[in-house]
């Protein structure tokens, strides 16, 4: 794997889930206790054994810089090769729309690089796939482009690019849908390939007006290449509305998806924060939950996500919940269906409660 | 190698016969230690915390397994271009090589790398104690007395001073007199077995007790006496907070039981961070019929069943109906549904099979050592 | 110095030295065969003992990521503290201009840090100080604010920040002069204080409309602070214009210049690039040079500076030149007075001559 | 410690006695080559080139000095989570420590350190040569030929073979014979000293060699003729480039002087990259009256004499009127103004005084040793 160079696309578009993202980009949502989304597809890439990772930076680049910092913790500061970020464009080309535009930017960093193969990616995708064996596949198939696939099992609506595939796994048609049914090929947004064809891809088509990589490079031109999928059929999860988020987070309380993500033989890595074990203490109440290091727990929790640091008081009655990393809980509060952001605190008996299907968002830093 | 101007010698070699089975196949300093940590993570976390960036770990046991924790010391945060922490083992010379005969000879035979670190002082501590201690500050009053060597005391009950090195100090603290072990202390000023030395001072010392063959080579024994009968500047510092000994199976489960209290002795997780060696695992994940109370469980470990007065380590699986009450798991250890676990330490990697039963009873905790297996019925261990 | 936080601002005007920072910033500009300008700020940090420095990244930060990496080669990737990158803000605020919005954008990662004291820099200077030494004399002298300043020694023109001293140390003027002379004390723009007034410092300045952190936060409001000048008697440069390019360049090939810079106690340290000792063939003739490691030499080389990876071929002649990293100077030219930037080509027997003071600037990536 | 797909353990305990004067303070593989690197570059650089990310360093001479060389492994880019290098001197055990009594005891001393790493294949490395080779091609094809050990071979002139471990193989590549040292060679296929070897398969013949008192414990001597008896599927691997033994003083020049061909017998600078550990210093200076021909110089050097046929290291001061010719200077040399060096290897930090003389000459060259200052009158020094 030495001969791919990993790239995560942090340009996405993240309306549907502005709640959460006023002041981070999408790919630095925490996630799962401890983590941020990007966590997934870094260690993903990392435990395949690539070395060499471009990370196209997000218009709000802080929370992933203080994230990722110098990629260290991901085994990735290294001499040679290692984490490179790749700054979004200069003002003078706002005027063009589109992720297409930070590639070419960028096109240079791709050149000059080593590696033969270019393994693109998103970063708000949840799951935990073994890389290598995509470049067998691939070099196996003698493929253009390979996609990474996975097949939906039940009916969910939103944004999702779609493929078809040939029984040898050659792709037949790839559209972006509104809705997804039990069995069709969902797309997770990874794309492997040559460099030479990346680099000629988006020259070309940036400078024929092409302005999204995926409708103007891929889909438009699909015909130009040979194009398979691949199927990852582990846990995916595409973090990309509020709902999803919450979806996501609330699978993980499925000891299989727990297992399948976290606990084989390819470990989620991320920032290491040397927290304490959770201290549950006498009145402590824990059902269903993840509990992360850092928690001090005295009252009740139930089908939950504590991140690190959580502070639950006596008589909190907390179910159905995310609380998100050095939240304080006070005395008496009963928490139902919200998702509270980093620093929240609750005073002493409130109750707080959103819908199953429409948590109620409490964001960054507020005190109620 | 940059002169440094403190360098810390952490004396881990002591073969750890007193835990028993739980340093069989580790050494005694990666013994684990409250729910997440190694024994070594508070010497050398307090280092790190301390601006103390070169350490030398003295070590005869099992080096490779040592090196492997520590690796390159990153954890810690001691991976600095000219610190780090080096793994120090008796190695051959010409002559082959002798395990280290005391504490004193441990750190004579490693002048040669004092020498190549060339600091102006040697922090000299022990690895058997659980504490968290700024050394800077112990630095500065070493520093201000003009003394050449510091001794960190503490305060011990009267009736147990005779269990340890105990001091007899003048108001400004020079130590004028030390009896080790003594049946009728005159003081309960504990050493704690952490000292600073002027480096050649210490040096000159260390090699006048090389050659006489009647010493023991122990710093408590030989070398700190042997400095006050010369009047030299010893003085102490002394020390107010949390500090054990976890050098026994019944210390070490204690200590971790300490940790248990609703206002913890000590504080694991304020500005002064217990840095360790982390495991990359998830939150641990509480079924829905577990019961946890009134005890530490770390990321990575699935509980399904009740937990109470106990310390769980990452990756610990406790089955559903299995119960575990006053005990220590240790990482990556399986306790099966309807097992029974009462105090009792369980080593690393055990099986605690369906339905049986590992008891103790305080006072005299049965520990399982690494990597075994305890079936339900012949198994079944009894305190011991 | 662990109660240090260092700050490199990279925020800098650089119109005067637009040929070399046409594509870069100007603390990265390739400076004395090895080095960026930015090192000699971040290994007087670094050597001082501080283990925490945010670098404020300017408005085109590729070259700048590019170099400092993960920080590595300075020994800041680590766990805790280490190397911080602080982006320019959002496009909302560019109505107002000058380095002040940039600081009051990241404040809060400045109050989030457990530093006592800010010790804020620029990164186009070129000197070896140690502030350990300015850290206590800031404690003696009880000061608000301690500037860093350097005596001139001679007459120079440009911008410059000029204080006066008390015999105590005591400022009791700071002006912005188009010029200095023998005796002037002139700033080197480091300024140390506690951090909590700083923050009060750019919070209150910028909250009542200023701009700029030199003019409206120090200057206007000199009188409010007990201000302290420490000298640093050493050898300073401010690469502001290419004269002054040209010229501290020139200066390291004063045998002592090079000697204190580079040679004392405290090494320069910048990004390692494994390159092979310098090949002298039969037909070199190199005087009064600087020679970086990768340089093949078959040709004559006076009064220049070889950057890394630099190949002289037979019958060159190079004179009171700046060659930059892999440029291939070819069988038979002559060069005189000359700044080539990275990776030219001077194909053979081309003959380029600029004037003593007024040197000719090649670009990067030309061919000749 | 995560498996690793094949292990590196680089055999760097000869004493270095053939290289006299300039191991007497530093270990061999540390000893400076080629205007900027240390003979264990070579190896290691290979290694992480090849992609091979966990290596094992045998050494029994001054493992501190060379541990703080190799420090975390960060040069060669081999600190990585669950690599790196791994400095592993006998150290002692229960019944005390011995030297390595032969290339196969100091890997079957280390074979705990082997079992950590669980490889499926150990590659054997000599700490004696300089070349770069691509080690993952040799694994490809030792699976390929699915054998049980491949060896590194490599032409040699007929006349120099009876100097060497000469192999003779099918037309396959498979090994039929080997002969240490033969009077009279059958081919001039010698052995590089660079082996791979199934683990499992290797253990087996280390422990059954160790319980041999007959036996020297030597790879070329011992293992591999008894593996070769046991008709095992034993394959040659054929290289080709420059490989050079510098265990001698004449070899380690001769190696240097290789360097100054206008077409370097091979390139140092390609895209196999040689790493180092890096000094932190400028350019080097040349001063305005200085001459250099033919030579390598390296950073933070100031040459102001003269320098011809030589390879300069790192910080080395060359006064004015001083010529220096056909000579190796290491690091932090200083030559004074008018002193002549002829066909000599001067070491670290030595000094040769105004208008003194060190010449030896071609086959007798002369040798200041680490540290040495060389008067002008008395002190010349002469070949020898």
């Amino acid at each position: 794997m030495k001969t791919v160079m990993g790239i995560i696309n942090l340009q996405e578009d993240n309306s549907l889930i502005r709640d959460l993202t006023a002041r981070r980009a999408v790919e630095s949502i925490p996630f799962a206790g401890r983590y941020r989304l990007i966590d997934f597809t870094l260690s993903s890439m990392v435990n395949s054994g690539i070395s060499c990772v471009g990370v196209m930076l997000p218009d709000k680049p802080r929370s992933v810089l203080d994230h990722l910092r110098s990629g260290k913790d991901w085994d990735l500061a290294r001499r040679h090769d290692g984490l490179f970020y790749l700054p979004a464009p200069q003002q003078e080309d706002m005027n063009r729309k589109g992720d297409l535009k930070n590639f070419y930017h960028n096109l240079d960093f791709f050149e000059h690089s080593s590696q033969r193969y270019v393994l693109l990616t998103s970063g708000s995708f949840v799951y935990n796939v073994d890389f290598s064996q995509l470049l067998r596949f691939h070099q196996n198939t003698n493929a253009d482009i390979t996609m990474v696939y996975n097949t939906a099992t039940e009916e969910a609506h939103g944004k999702n690019v779609v493929i078809e595939t040939a029984e040898n796994g050659l792709v037949t048609d790839i559209a972006e849908k509104p809705a997804v049914y039990d069995g069709t090929q969902v797309s997770t947004n990874v794309y492997l390939m040559e460099k030479r064809i990346f680099v000629e891809m988006i020259r070309y088509t940036y400078e024929h007006g092409g302005q999204d990589f995926l409708i103007d490079g891929i889909i438009r031109r699909a015909a130009e290449y040979n194009i398979y999928g691949f199927e990852h059929d582990g846990y995916v999860a595409h973090v990309d509305s509020t709902a999803a988020y919450y979806k996501a987070n609330m699978d993980i309380l499925q000891p299989e998806v727990w297992e399948e993500l976290f606990m084989g033989q390819h470990p989620i890595y991320t920032k290491v924060k040397d927290e304490v074990p959770v201290q549950y203490k006498e009145t402590a109440d824990v059902k269903n939950s993840l509990i992360a290091n850092g928690c001090i727990v005295r009252g009740e929790v139930e089908n939950s996500i504590l991140f690190r640091g959580v502070n639950v008081a006596e008589g909190v009655k907390i179910k159905n919940s995310i609380i998100m990393q050095k939240c304080d809980i006070q005395e008496g509060s009963l928490i139902e269906n919200v998702i509270c952001d980093k620093n929240v605190i609750i005073t002493k008996e409130k109750w707080l409660k959103g819908a199953a299907n429409y948590p109620l968002i409490v964001t960054k830093n507020v005190v109620i | 190698m940059r002169k440094t101007e403190c360098l810390a010698m952490i004396l881990a070699g002591g073969q750890g016969s007193r835990l028993g089975a739980l340093t069989k196949k580790i050494a005694k300093p990666a013994v684990p230690f409250g729910g997440k940590y190694r024994i070594i993570d508070f010497p050398l976390s307090n280092c790190a915390n301390s601006g103390i960036e070169k350490v030398g770990v003295l070590t005869q046991y099992r080096p490779l397994e040592l090196h492997n924790y520590l690796a390159s010391g990153s954890a810690w945060d001691l991976d600095k271009k000219d610190g780090g922490v080096f793994i120090l083992p008796p190695y051959a010379r010409e002559k082959g090589a002798e395990w280290y005969r005391g504490t004193a000879d441990a750190i004579y035979q490693n002048l040669n790398f004092i020498d190549l670190a060339d600091p102006d002082y040697v922090l000299i501590l022990s690895g058997d104690h659980i504490y968290t201690m700024d050394y800077s500050w112990m630095l500065d009053a070493h520093k201000m007395n003009k003394a050449e060597a510091t001794i960190g005391v503490i305060e011990v009950p009267w009736d147990e001073a005779p269990r340890f090195g105990i001091m007899n100090t003048d108001k400004d603290g020079r130590i004028e007199d030390f009896e080790e072990k003594p049946a009728k202390p005159k003081s309960n000023l504990a050493s704690m077995g952490i000292y600073i030395f002027n480096k050649n001072f210490l040096k000159k010392y260390l090699e006048d007790d090389a050659k006489d063959e009647t010493s023991s080579h122990d710093f408590g024994k030989n070398i700190i006496p042997k400095m006050l009968a010369d009047k030299a500047r010893l003085y102490s510092y002394a020390f107010d907070g949390y500090w054990k000994d976890v050098g026994t199976i019944e210390s070490l489960w204690q200590a971790n039981m300490d940790l248990l209290q609703d206002v913890p002795p000590f504080e694991l997780n304020g500005d002064w961070k217990i840095f360790s060696s982390n495991p990359s695992m998830p939150p641990h994940f509480v079924g829905p019929d577990a019961k946890i109370k009134n005890s530490m469980v770390s990321e990575g470990s699935m509980v399904l069943g009740e937990v109470e007065n106990s310390v769980i380590f990452p990756g610990v699986r406790i089955g559903k109906g299995a119960k575990v009450t006053n005990s220590v798991v240790m990482p990556s250890t399986v306790i099966r549904e309807n097992a029974v676990v009462d105090y009792a330490i369980i080593a690393q990697n055990c099986e605690i099979a369906e339905g049986a039963k590992v008891a103790g009873e305080k006072g005299a905790i049965t520990v399982v050592a690494e990597g075994e297996t305890v079936e339900s019925e012949a198994g079944s261990k009894q305190a011991g």
